[in-house]
């Protein structure tokens, strides 16, 4: 590229190392189900994301938020065994996570609720939710665990013989996140549930998200909304440019000027 | 599942000189081969998506319909090498009976044919909706990543699904062997002409569609040979193919396809 | 300019192969002027296939246009041999253009499926419109204009014809292959929505290269028409040739200038030769080959020497 | 830099909207970019940026209002025929045309302004030398790298002699250095009057380039004003924050 003079607007960014302080897991809380080992993550000569380090313990919800572009959504491919690290470890219940296509991850126990929900629109809410329980395991289960998802989200039940496809923003997702639910999983990963929904619904949303947490099931939300997320979670990660720039317990990152200044970049 | 498979009809053809080899070699009836080439026909189908479709998952959409088109040139072929290019047809002991319901005069062989046809639509009826793979057919098709999410092995789907519809194309072209007359090279793509009209007049990916754009087929080819010329039976389902994909890609019945 | 150059001497070689053929003794003029057909025929179906990306499995219709142009013009019209394959040409060019402006809305396969009933309803029109065109029995040329008092029955004058023809052809797409219409249709064929960012018009192109591509595959038609002197529509019209024309293009690499050609005498050649064996069977080979294509080769013969050339000559300039 | 309002007007939007069924990805947006300035389009995810970049260059349809580029209406202009005018692009994801050489790939654009095989070669030459890519002219563009994609995407958007530029997010993913040297290449694109308008999301590039921003949040216009200006305003955090309201 041409060198160009110019007028110093150039800012040299400041050197934003994370202060493994407040927050720290814990040791009584025994194993981590989902352990990320200072990972390295890229695709050809790119490094996306370098030395994240991240814990999910049982019963809690985990936030991990980043403006776009931040390496948010790699972390999560690298989770779901779609990308190898280059340096690091991700270990599932103590397990390595290989290579693998999706469905060997729900296999694994672990349930997802992708980004733009992915239900099935031509399917009925119960069809959608029943499809959750495919596996041989969770089929075992599925009048209880059908019941259970309707119990946290009655609105669903009045419509379970209503085409998805016909369903609000807001409700679609909560058939996405049941339909999870259904897998009777040991983790769930959630990317973006908030994303394209108006500011009603994605309150309705992140209630939906913390009633699941309070069943006891161990969460990974992947959010780009910072403030919903503070609100409902135990901890929270912050990535900006693939480093993690703060972490700790929720409710000490409100208001932290670290946050403000990873996602406005002043 | 969205692969055009240009191979389809040619399967019809294997089917229906299934049935003339087994009738005359073995004195086989036809619905006696049928039971044995249901099977044959989804091995058959599984293994030729897996050595050969599966592998073309990441290439232009193109190359599924050339591939296909490969196939249907080796099968005609090979049958062609095998049995001559003169039409051969089946005659069985019941070929010309008939039964008189009211004042109507139907063929024993129609009815039969008839018959299996409300089965294996039932059938398919039954499985889809009714069944667990069924329903991680219809959840693949609707969305394939939604469906590998919830544990279904959507590659797996993939050879069923062909291997179904191989094994049904064989079994179609078994019922019809004793009222028409087959040859390697010309009845197949007919068939597949036949197979692309009714699919896209009743929408992709839909079982009711594809029922009511089979039956719309006939009634358009019967209206248009009695009431405009007989010599272009076949050119007027054609016409409301070129119309539909032009007016109407989506088919008739089908549903704009929604991403949720 | 270097590469236009490169590329007479490759044509010029061609013709010269072209005219020292016949003088071999023992030449068979029938098998030679199949090739050389196919070898325009492929080409031309290129030209959108491959250049611009349109997979056509209809162009027997064009090869029907042009030879029954031939025939029904002389010997219905009246017209001379050169006026018939003009007006046949002519034909050609308002159909494309008709053709493509109702169908290049259609997605990918949808285009191909459209193509093949398109050619499918006009075999049905030649078959049923005895009067005219002689019908399902197909249509005796019996006898023809002496154009510069040449015998079109002479099967040496219709070898050379044939050379001109597969000569004009490739001389055609060698003379945009390296232009600005070239290049336009390959951005087409990899991206339109990129294409239009660079300013071009995809459906012009597509039509013009359709035009273009239906006109010398008429052309083509109306020296198979003279060779053939017994027009059949059950062969002219009917897919198994569309089928034929295409994998010949696309076996030997599509979209680029000398693949058609290559397939042609990789397909021709053996399936001629063996026609005894293989009888009517010989579209087996076609069958086999664009299986192990798709599979193995996705980018033709040509095709992938001419990327494995590019890699090696930038990786040797590189040091 | 100070606003001047005797500059002329080169791209205006007025009340833009697009629906897509019953959603409003854009909700009458207007504004006006002028010569030789950079106008930064913000928000968060989903806020609509990249639907309203995509009706500004017409490959998807406004639902109302108009979009004037020197002084001539070009709401309803199919893409290539505001390329011919003059209005340049880049694609999020790099679109190469894969079967070709990166040479090639510029010279497709490069017929637009010079008919001729050599002066095209000439010109697209002459972009690959801006960019940086010249020593990789012979090399098939499939194989380039990202960061080197996204330097084809700039050669080719600026190969059709744009006099507006709409980039749309090509800073993302570049490691540091890559991305100082691409917001002084962007820079310099606007020393010859040439108009930028950017989506992008990393906000050190925005803030340092634009002299103005705009910022979507569902669709809407929620902000505008110089960098200083956006970045303290509380609606811009709330919305970027996601502070919906508070609980």
């Amino acid at each position: 590229m041409r060198d160009v003079a110019h007028d110093g607007r150039d800012r040299s960014s400041e050197d934003y190392s994370s202060e493994n302080s407040a927050g720290r897991t814990p040791a009584d809380r025994g194993d981590p189900i989902l352990q990320i080992d200072s990972v390295d993550l890229g695709y050809d000569e790119l490094l996306v994301v370098s030395g994240v380090s991240l814990e999910v313990y049982g019963g809690e919800l985990v936030g991990l938020v980043g403006g776009n572009g931040s390496g948010k959504s790699t972390i999560l491919r690298a989770v779901s065994g779609m990308i190898q690290p280059r340096a690091g470890r991700i270990l599932f219940g103590g397990r390595a996570v290989g290579k693998g296509s999706p469905h060997q991850m729900a296999e694994m126990g672990i349930a997802h609720v992708p980004m733009g929900r992915q239900l099935f629109p031509n399917m009925t809410v119960e069809q959608n939710l029943a499809l959750g329980a495919y596996l041989p395991e969770p089929r075992k289960h599925r009048a209880g665990s059908l019941a259970h998802v309707y119990d946290l989200f009655p609105d669903l039940h009045g419509k379970r013989k209503v085409v998805a496809a016909a369903l609000s923003g807001g409700q679609q997702q909560m058939i996405a996140i049941g339909r999870a639910l259904m897998l009777r999983p040991k983790l769930l990963i959630m990317d973006e549930p908030s994303l394209g929904l108006a500011p009603r619904l994605v309150k309705e949303v992140m209630q939906a998200i913390r009633l699941v947490s309070q069943t006891g099931l161990p969460i990974l939300l992947v959010e780009q909304n910072v403030k919903q997320v503070l609100q409902i979670s135990d901890r929270t990660y912050v990535l900006e440019n693939g480093k993690l720039v703060v972490e700790g317990p929720s409710k000490q990152l409100m208001g932290d000027e670290k946050i403000r200044r990873a996602y406005l970049g002043l | 599942m969205r692969i055009i498979n240009f191979s389809h009809g040619d399967f019809v053809v294997i089917g229906m000189y299934t049935a003339i080899v087994l009738y005359t070699q073995l004195g086989w009836d036809p619905l006696l081969s049928l039971l044995v080439a249901l099977p044959l026909g989804f091995l058959l189908g599984v293994v030729l998506e897996r050595l050969i479709l599966s592998r073309l998952v990441d290439v232009p959409e193109g190359s599924t319909l050339l591939a296909t088109l490969g196939l249907s040139l080796v099968v005609q072929n090979t049958l062609m090498l095998s049995f001559g290019a003169s039409p051969r047809s089946l005659n069985v002991a019941y070929g010309s009976a008939t039964v008189n319901l009211g004042p109507m005069t139907l063929s024993v062989i129609q009815l039969v044919a008839g018959g299996i046809v409300l089965v294996v639509i039932a059938g398919l009826y039954l499985f889809l909706n009714y069944t667990e793979r069924g329903q991680a057919v219809r959840a693949t098709s609707q969305n394939r990543l939604g469906a590998e999410l919830v544990g279904i092995n959507t590659r797996s789907v993939h050879s069923l699904v062909f291997g179904v519809g191989v094994a049904l194309s064989v079994a179609a072209g078994i019922i019809l062997i004793p009222q028409l007359f087959v040859t390697p090279v010309i009845t197949g793509p007919v068939f597949t002409l036949k197979a692309f009209v009714v699919t896209v007049l009743g929408g992709l990916g839909n079982v009711w569609g594809a029922i009511g754009g089979g039956l719309l087929l006939g009634v358009v080819e019967v209206l248009g040979a009695a009431y405009i010329s007989f010599d272009y039976r076949d050119a007027y389902g054609l016409v409301a193919f070129l119309l539909i994909l032009l007016l109407r890609p989506e088919g008739l019945f089908g549903r704009t396809v929604k991403r949720v | 300019m270097k590469r236009f150059s490169g590329s007479l001497a490759q044509l010029a070689l061609f013709i010269a192969v072209g005219l020292a053929l016949p003088l071999l003794p023992g030449t068979n003029f029938s098998l030679l002027i199949t090739l050389l057909l196919f070898i325009g025929l492929a080409t031309s179906w290129d030209i959108l296939g491959g250049w611009t990306g349109q997979t056509s499995l209809g162009h027997a219709a064009f090869v029907g246009i042009g030879a029954y142009a031939l025939a029904l013009g002389t010997n219905r019209l009246g017209l001379d041999a050169i006026s018939a394959v003009q007006l046949g040409v002519g034909v050609a060019v308002l159909f494309a253009l008709l053709w493509g402006s109702l169908t290049f809305g259609l997605r990918g396969s949808y285009f191909t499926l459209s193509t093949i009933a398109i050619a499918e309803i006009l075999r049905l029109a030649a078959i049923n419109e005895a009067w005219f065109t002689g019908g399902s029995a197909g249509l005796f040329i019996s006898s023809l204009p002496e154009p510069f008092g040449l015998d079109l029955f002479e099967r040496r004058v219709e070898y050379y014809l044939a050379l001109v023809y597969a000569a004009s052809v490739l001389a055609c797409v060698m003379w945009f292959a390296s232009g600005r219409f070239g290049y336009e249709m390959r951005a087409v064929r990899e991206d339109e929505a990129a294409a239009q960012a660079s300013g071009i018009n995809p459906t012009r192109i597509k039509l013009r290269a359709f035009a273009l591509s239906g006109a010398l595959t008429a052309l083509g038609g109306g020296v198979y028409g003279a060779y053939l002197s017994f027009l059949d529509p059950h062969n002219l019209f009917f897919l198994p040739l569309s089928v034929q024309i295409a994998l010949t293009a696309i076996i030997g690499g599509r979209g680029t200038v000398w693949g058609p050609a290559l397939g042609a005498t990789l397909l021709i050649l053996p399936a001629e030769l063996f026609r005894s064996v293989f009888a009517e069977a010989n579209l087996l080979i076609y069958g086999l080959l664009i299986l192990i294509v798709t599979l193995f080769v996705p980018r033709g013969l040509i095709g992938e020497l001419e990327r494995y050339l590019l890699r090696r000559r930038y990786a040797r300039e590189q040091g | 830099m100070p606003a001047s309002r005797a500059s002329p007007s080169i791209l205006q939007a007025e009340r833009v909207s697009v629906r897509f069924g019953g959603l409003r990805a854009v909700d009458d947006v207007s504004f006006r970019l002028e010569c030789g300035k950079i106008l930064g389009l913000i928000g968060p995810n989903g806020a609509g940026k990249t639907t309203l970049f995509n009706a500004l260059t017409g490959y998807v349809p406004l639902s109302s209002g108009r979009v004037t580029y020197l002084g001539s209406d070009v709401s309803r202009s199919p893409p290539f025929e505001r390329t011919r005018k003059g209005m340049g692009r880049t694609f999020q994801i790099e679109r190469p045309f894969e079967g070709l050489t990166v040479l090639e790939n510029v010279l497709i654009p490069a017929f637009l302004r010079f008919p001729g095989r050599g002066d095209a070669e000439a010109w697209a030459g002459e972009c690959l030398e801006r960019v940086g890519l010249a020593d990789r002219r012979k090399q098939l563009s499939s194989e380039l790298n990202l960061a080197r994609r996204r330097r084809l995407e700039l050669a080719k958007a600026l190969a059709v002699k744009p006099r507006v530029l709409f980039l749309d997010e090509i800073m993302a993913g570049l490691n540091p250095p890559a991305l100082t040297e691409m917001i002084e290449f962007v820079l310099s694109l606007t020393l010859d009057g040439t108009a930028i308008l950017m989506v992008e999301h990393i906000m050190q590039a925005v803030v340092e380039l634009s002299d103005h921003i705009i910022v979507l949040a569902f669709g809407k216009k929620i902000a505008e004003g110089t960098p200083e200006v956006v970045t303290s305003s509380p609606l811009v955090i709330e919305a970027y924050l996601g502070g919906v309201d508070d609980a």
